[in-house]
């Protein structure tokens, strides 16, 4: 089982009084798990990252999982970072770091230099929502192919139109339909099938 | 090492070659289309709508068409039409029904999710899988006729399943019976004429017992379901 | 053969005579030539039929199933559905292929395989071409295929043809050097380059019922071995199937081969396989002689077909099995474990030679003599060449 | 084939990358390997630049199976995403299943009976044994083996899919776990099916192991064939038998003791030199070790409900939050990570991706080896394409 | 003469086999259909399954899984063809020697299949190359693809090797080439083969 880590609290604090000034602050989660998680400004992520990675009582030497979300509502891009420690056999550890916009300042500092098993995932990041890692060593698209100009796993992006036999149509692939063929999902399309 | 491996390799594959004519251990082919694997009770491909009668499959289908399976249904594959009007289950009530409902098999991933979410044990899980077809779009989409198969049927394949769910649907159907008769007769007590026990709640349908009323209710046509006719493509 | 040969024995030879009874004179040497070619061509195509046959069958049985058994009875009829499905392909030639080699290559291929058919001595009569040194002539056209698959796997103009091209130079031309040399033992022994002679020279028996072949001494039995091991990596067969390695380089030198051309690549394969298992039967196991003395009613073609056959199940049973080395590897063990045997083994059959005065109550220390000069050798390399590797044990964690 | 894209490609921090020569020297072999390749398993691609046959730089191409996984989980609801965690690591839809299932047991607080506990520690275990086997052959079959070795693993394959198939209804796709249990009960008589599989066994596994783990050929071709530290498998985040071959003692089984693992009594085996070889005797060993935890997962299934009768099957509406669930699935830690905003669907929907993550070290392993070593070490990291591209 | 099935029929009862140059063609095709080794997703495991000894599709001659198109009859399109890999696809299509045939096994290879809603999903191979036989399933059974391979092999034993049915590649015009999709900006251009796929028009509208 795992051995105690300290809380994220005790983390925070520690992070701060290493590295005075720097924005870190606690996001609560209201789930029963209810683990909070770190989040720190661009900024000062490397260093704490380093941090958290060489610290004696953390040791966090393996970053599991690598994770962009898409918030349109504040209006920022998100990346979350799951932390373990093989070394002491605890975590996780969550840390996030926000972009400035979701237009023009999407760039956050690479933690690959940090932790290796970033490199796909961050690259992943990249290419499905668009955050510029600086400092990653070969940033191009993981997925898509690179002529591919958009960034699909965003909220607000459009698929091609490609709905031409549907026959099950409904719900969100009639809202994607009528998004792609406004004709057909006018309100009183002129030939209208047969339903009665 | 110095070859004993290989020589322990080429000995199993002998062992092999000589079990083939005799271990059936060792020749496990099934040939195809002679022999067939017994399909599991739980095996399902894709689903199918259960009647009740298999002379009237079109009036007698299990679905009221509440688009529960349709709202489920992870890759959206169903697509249900309330009718507009009513029409008399197998037990006589009054229901609406499914006017179109087709699945495409095309998409569908045999997930069983509609079977699971269906309240009214109307959708189920067909075990048919020769369906290799040359026939790109019509072949692919299985309209009401087509997707319709008696309980028997039902019985047939999942012999387990079945039988539970028509003990459980006759206990509702007593249940139900006992409830209108001891409402119908709290009812007749009170005299009150004018309040007619409300339309039960559709888990409880008249008893099974009730006779058909297939004279007695003004029963529409059932309506066979008409392959999909061609519209003019609304697309570019 | 003390009695008369039998009936079945001289039928050949009956069917021969009575083809040329119906001809004039100068034209006997063109139809026998012909007839010759005829018949290895028939025999030896039925034989390339059945044995993919053969080996898609055994290969199922080995995987516990059945293998082909719906076109014609029981399957028998799949390798002409093959062929005939192959013959009417479409023949696709890459654009920025070499066509004129793109062509050549699977010609060649072939050609030079059924050049090998004409000097193994299929029974005591059956012999297209007695040449004083068959068995050169024999090295010398299985040794020009490398060409074609050099060409081959040039023409093709594809990076993974051209890779199996540079892996199939490396690994004939080294298994070539084994594969000489293991026979040079035979040459010594039997003191000819004929086929027919080496045969003949392993007639008869020793204590009555031993058979004299030459497998059966341990000069032999190492150079049987090397031999094999050698004409495996030299038909391209599993573990030696390098140039098409199929897990790596796609199809090899035949990637781009489609319809007829690459069934003659095939064709070539199995050609290639059938000559080199037909000469494997005639330097050591004795060509067409019978095992036994009171066997020697049944024909000596027969006897060879069998030989041959069992070989050739060999090959099946060992690609069913083995996994494939790496090229190194593989250029390796010919260059560092098969030519050091093989030159260790002309030692032996030196020594082998010249004991052959000793009187009879030194046999077993010849034997024992003969025996340790292969197999010490065999270890001492062999523990050499897998230096390193073996079992291993694991620790499990604590907790 | 398509020629690489533009290079970007200075070595990544950590890795052995020698350095390219000049492009223009001309004495490179570019390969692009895949998306069509026999043995890329499936549709990966590997861009190998050759100087002969060694390989001096490699470059892996992804996206050839991204089917949208994530997206398609953020626009159904929780229950919709069931079935689709099947077709990601294809092999194993139990282990998939109850990675999400953990997940979002952990979102929503749901408890799980003990039935259903045990049943999927048992499934899971039937599920390491299959893909085990199925990653042994698919390894043997690119050292060339001619499907000998693949047929065998399959025959044993087919016993533990009949397995699957007569309790969850479908052979690979099984969607059968559930918030807060197991969909169907497994009668006695599957348990006692199980246990005859289970049996059965290790009598497959010393034939499988006859065949070709004491090969000199086999041996010749795997030991010492990309060897991978553990300094470079625990910062590359590489997990699961890859990680142990490395030997780091490194199982989520024992660190986190998710479901009832602690009750299970079994040794987890370590990898000295990291090679191909290692990673898969590893496979073989957790095999063996597989065997106990299902006999005694058989012999003490409590009886019980399989379902938590307070469970939802539909209409799931977690509060805000956020959870994230890992297992030791068979090719590594497979995990969800779940934001949710209160709809019926996920806000965020996370596959923490084993087989992607350990191929970051793909590179590492391959440079200065050959083509047929890139081809099984590649075999050897054990990929599902349906879980690397998503 | 014209010999009619039913007469032929009643020859062969009396033991005499009357093939024509058509028949012996088709049946040798039938019979010889090496698939390409070829695996995209899911369904390709069950397309190994089907070679692997339960179900041994070597007993239809089908076990020659050639890992070069040059040398494969058939393309069982086993999986999910994304949008990224349609153009391989298609490239491996053109590079098989006619005649060849397409199998679309699973939904996803016939419509995307559960996935088509994903934005990197190509909604059906039949959008660039012809497919023989659709198989539906989530995967097929194994079973379910030998079922669709005994459907292809009538359908080559049905072809008549003149005439309008013939089959498209004896058809001397027919380049038989198809073209290759490329990547755009935002989806592959052009997004599906207007030659080839003609979908009936939707048979309704969505629902509102």
């Amino acid at each position: 089982m795992n051995p105690a880590m300290e809380t994220p609290e005790q983390i925070r604090d520690r992070l701060l009084a290493r590295f005075p000034g720097a924005e870190i602050s606690l996001v609560p989660n209201p789930a029963p798990g209810a683990q909070p998680s770190l989040c720190v400004g661009a900024a000062h992520l490397r260093e704490a990252a380093v941090f958290l990675r060489d610290d004696d009582a953390l040791r966090l030497d393996y970053c599991s999982n690598v994770t962009g979300i898409d918030w349109p509502k504040p209006g920022h891009l998100e990346v979350v970072y799951h932390l373990y420690s093989m070394a002491l056999r605890h975590g996780p550890l969550v840390l996030r770091a926000r972009t400035g916009n979701r237009a023009d300042l999407v760039s956050l500092p690479s933690l690959t230099p940090v932790w290796r098993s970033c490199e796909f995932q961050e690259r992943e990041v990249f290419d499905l929502y668009g955050v510029v890692f600086e400092g990653h060593p070969d940033l191009r698209r993981l997925l898509m192919w690179d002529e591919f100009k958009d960034f699909p796993m965003r909220k607000d992006y459009v698929e091609p139109p490609d709905y031409e036999w549907e026959p099950t149509a409904h719900d969100a692939v009639a809202a994607k339909a009528a998004l792609q063929h406004p004709a057909a999902a006018a309100p009183s399309p002129a030939p209208s099938p047969e339903k009665t | 090492m110095l070859g004993t491996g290989l020589i322990k390799g080429l000995m199993v594959t002998a062992k092999n070659l000589a079990g083939s004519f005799h271990d059936p251990e060792r020749l496990v082919t099934t040939e195809y289309p002679e022999q067939r694997t017994v399909l599991p009770q739980n095996y399902r491909n894709f689903p199918f709508l259960v009647t009740e009668n298999a002379e009237d499959p079109m009036g007698t289908l299990r679905c009221v068409a509440c688009q529960i399976c349709e709202k489920e249904c992870p890759p959206q594959c169903i697509y249900i039409e309330k009718s507009k009007d009513k029409k008399a289950d197998a037990a006589g009530k009054m229901q609406i029904y499914p006017a179109v409902f087709d699945i495409d098999i095309s998409v569908c991933m045999s997930c069983q999710i509609c079977v699971e979410v269906c309240p009214f044990d109307a959708i189920k899980m067909d075990q048919v899988f020769e369906i290799a077809t040359a026939d790109r779009f019509t072949g692919l989409l299985l309209d009401r006729g087509q997707l319709s198969k008696p309980n028997s049927y039902f019985h047939q394949i999942h012999p387990t399943d079945a039988a539970e769910v028509d003990g459980r649907l006759a206990a509702e159907r007593k249940a139900a019976a006992e409830k209108a008769k001891a409402a119908a007769a709290a009812a007749a007590a009170k005299a009150a004429a004018s309040t007619a026990s409300a339309p039960s709640p559709v888990k409880a349908p008249p008893p099974v017992s009730a006779p058909p009323p297939a004279t007695a209710v003004p029963a529409i046509p059932p309506p066979v379901s008409p392959p999909p006719p061609p519209s003019p493509p609304p697309q570019p | 053969m003390p009695h008369a040969e039998p009936w079945l024995e001289r039928a050949p030879l009956l069917l021969r005579d009575a083809v040329n009874a119906l001809l004039p004179a100068p034209a006997r040497w063109w139809v026998d030539s012909f007839l010759d070619i005829a018949v290895l061509l028939g025999v030896f195509g039925l034989l390339f039929a059945f044995l993919t046959l053969a080996e898609r069958k055994v290969l199922g049985r080995i995987q516990n199933r059945p293998g082909p058994n719906r076109a014609g009875w029981g399957g028998v009829l799949q390798p002409f559905a093959d062929g005939i499905k192959m013959l009417t392909k479409e023949d696709i030639v890459p654009r920025l292929a070499d066509p004129i080699l793109h062509f050549a290559a699977p010609v060649a291929l072939v050609a030079f395989s059924l050049m090998s058919f004409a000097v193994i001595p299929y029974g005591r009569h059956l012999l297209a071409l007695d040449m004083d040194s068959g068995v050169l002539y024999f090295f010398a056209a299985g040794a020009s295929s490398e060409l074609a698959v050099f060409m081959a796997g040039w023409s093709g103009r594809n990076k993974y043809s051209l890779l199996a091209a540079m892996r199939a130079l490396a690994q004939l031309i080294s298994y070539e050097l084994p594969l000489l040399l293991s026979f040079v033992p035979v040459v010594m022994i039997s003191g000819s380059l004929s086929p027919s002679a080496i045969v003949t020279a392993q007639g008869g028996w020793h204590l009555g019922f031993i058979p004299r072949w030459n497998v059966l001494t341990p000069w032999g039995f190492a150079g049987f071995a090397i031999f094999m091991v050698a004409s495996l990596a030299e038909s391209n067969r599993s573990p030696f199937d390098l140039p098409e390695a199929e897990s790596e380089l796609i199809a090899g030198h035949l990637t781009e081969y489609s319809g007829f051309k690459y069934a003659l690549f095939f064709m070539a394969e199995y050609f290639g396989m059938c000559a080199l298992g037909g000469m494997a039967v005639t330097l050591f196991l004795g060509g067409w002689q019978a095992p036994c003395a009171f066997l020697g009613f049944i024909p000596s073609y027969a006897w060879f077909g069998a030989k041959l056959l069992a070989l050739l199940l060999g090959f099946i049973w060992i690609r069913a099995t083995l996994p494939r080395l790496r090229i190194d590897q593989l250029t390796r063990f010919a260059w560092k474990f098969l030519v050091p045997l093989a030159l260790v083994n002309l030692v032996t059959v030196g020594f082998w030679h010249l004991s052959a005065s000793w009187s009879r109550g030194f046999d077993p220390l010849r034997w024992a003599i003969a025996i340790a000069l292969v197999v010490i050798p065999f270890v001492a390399m062999g523990r050499r060449l897998s230096a390193g590797l073996g079992p291993r044990t694991y620790r499990f964690a604590a907790q | 084939m398509i020629e690489a894209s533009t290079d970007a490609l200075l070595p990544s921090p950590g890795s052995r990358v020698r350095p390219v020569r000049d492009p223009f020297h001309g004495d490179l072999l570019e390969v692009s390997m895949g998306p069509h390749h026999p043995s890329t398993h499936g549709v990966f691609r590997m861009v190998a630049t050759l100087d002969g046959e060694t390989i001096v730089r490699l470059k892996p191409v992804f996206g050839y199976l991204h089917r949208n996984h994530e997206k398609l989980g953020e626009s159904t609801t929780y229950l919709a995403s069931m079935p689709y965690t099947d077709r990601l690591d294809y092999l194993c839809s139990m282990t998939n299943n109850w990675a999400y299932a953990l997940a979002v047991e952990r979102l929503i607080g749901q408890p799980v009976p003990e039935r259903a506990e045990y049943v999927r520690v048992i499934l899971a275990e039937l599920t390491r044994l299959l893909n085990h086997t199925c990653l042994a052959g698919f390894l043997l079959q690119d050292c060339g083996a001619s499907g000998t070795p693949l047929m065998y693993a399959f025959r044993e394959r087919e016993k533990i899919l009949d397995l699957f198939e007569s309790l969850s209804g479908s052979r690979m796709m099984c969607n059968y776990q559930r918030f807060g249990g197991c969909r169907v009960d497994p009668g006695a008589h599957w348990l006692a099916a199980a246990s005859r599989v289970t049996e059965g066994y290790g009598r497959f596994l010393d034939e499988f192991e006859a065949l070709l783990t004491g090969n000199e050929i086999m041996m010749a071709r795997t030991q010492g064939v990309g060897p991978l530290s553990a300094k470079l498998a625990v910062a590359a985040g590489v997990t699961g038998p890859m990680l142990r071959a490395a030997g780091v003692a490194y199982d989520i089984r024992k660190v986190d003791g998710y479901g009832i693992y602690p009750r299970f009594n079994f040794r987890v085996p370590l990898g000295e030199h990291g090679d191909t070889y290692d990673r898969y005797m590893l496979r073989i060993l957790e095999m063996r070790e597989s065997i106990p935890i299902l006999r005694q997962a058989l012999a003490e299934i409590p009886a019980g409900p399989i379902m938590d009768p307070k469970a939802r099957l539909r209409g799931l509406r977690p509060k805000a939050g956020e959870s994230y669930g890992r297992i030791e699935g068979p090719k590594g830690e497979i995990g969800f990570y779940l934001v949710s905003d209160g709809t019926p669907n996920p806000y965020r929907y996370r596959v923490r991706p084993p087989s992607l993550i350990n191929l970051t070290i793909l590179e590492d392993l391959c440079l200065g080896r050959t083509i047929a070593d890139a081809v099984i070490i590649l075999g050897s990291v054990d990929i599902v394409l349906g879980e690397v591209d998503r | 003469m014209e010999i009619t099935p039913e007469q032929k029929d009643e020859l062969r009862r009396h033991g005499i086999l009357l093939t024509s140059l058509e028949e012996l063609y088709n049946w040798g095709r039938s019979h010889s259909v090496w698939p390409l080794q070829f695996g995209l997703a899911c369904c390709a495991i069950e397309m190994i399954a089907t070679s692997m000894a339960r179900f041994d599709i070597a007993r239809f001659g089908s076990e020659v899984f050639r890992p070069s198109p040059r040398q494969a009859d058939l393309l069982i399109v086993s999986g999910t063809v994304t949008k990224k890999m349609a153009p391989q696809v298609v490239r491996l299509w053109n590079q098989m020697p006619e005649p060849k045939y397409c199998i679309a096994m699973g939904a996803c290879a016939i419509s995307g299949g559960p996935f088509k809603q994903g934005y990197n999903v190509l909604k059906g191979i039949d959008r660039y190359i012809p497919v023989d036989v659709y198989i539906p399933g989530c995967p097929p059974r194994p079973e379910a693809l030998l079922n669709g391979l005994i459907t292809l092999q009538a359908k080559i034993s049905g072809q008549s090797i003149s005439g309008p049915d013939a089959p498209r590649h004896l058809g001397s015009a027919d380049s038989c080439e198809y073209p290759v999709p490329e990547f755009g900006g935002h989806d592959l251009e052009p997004p599906k083969n207007p030659d080839l796929w003609q979908p009936p028009a939707p048979a309704r509208a969505p629902k509102p």
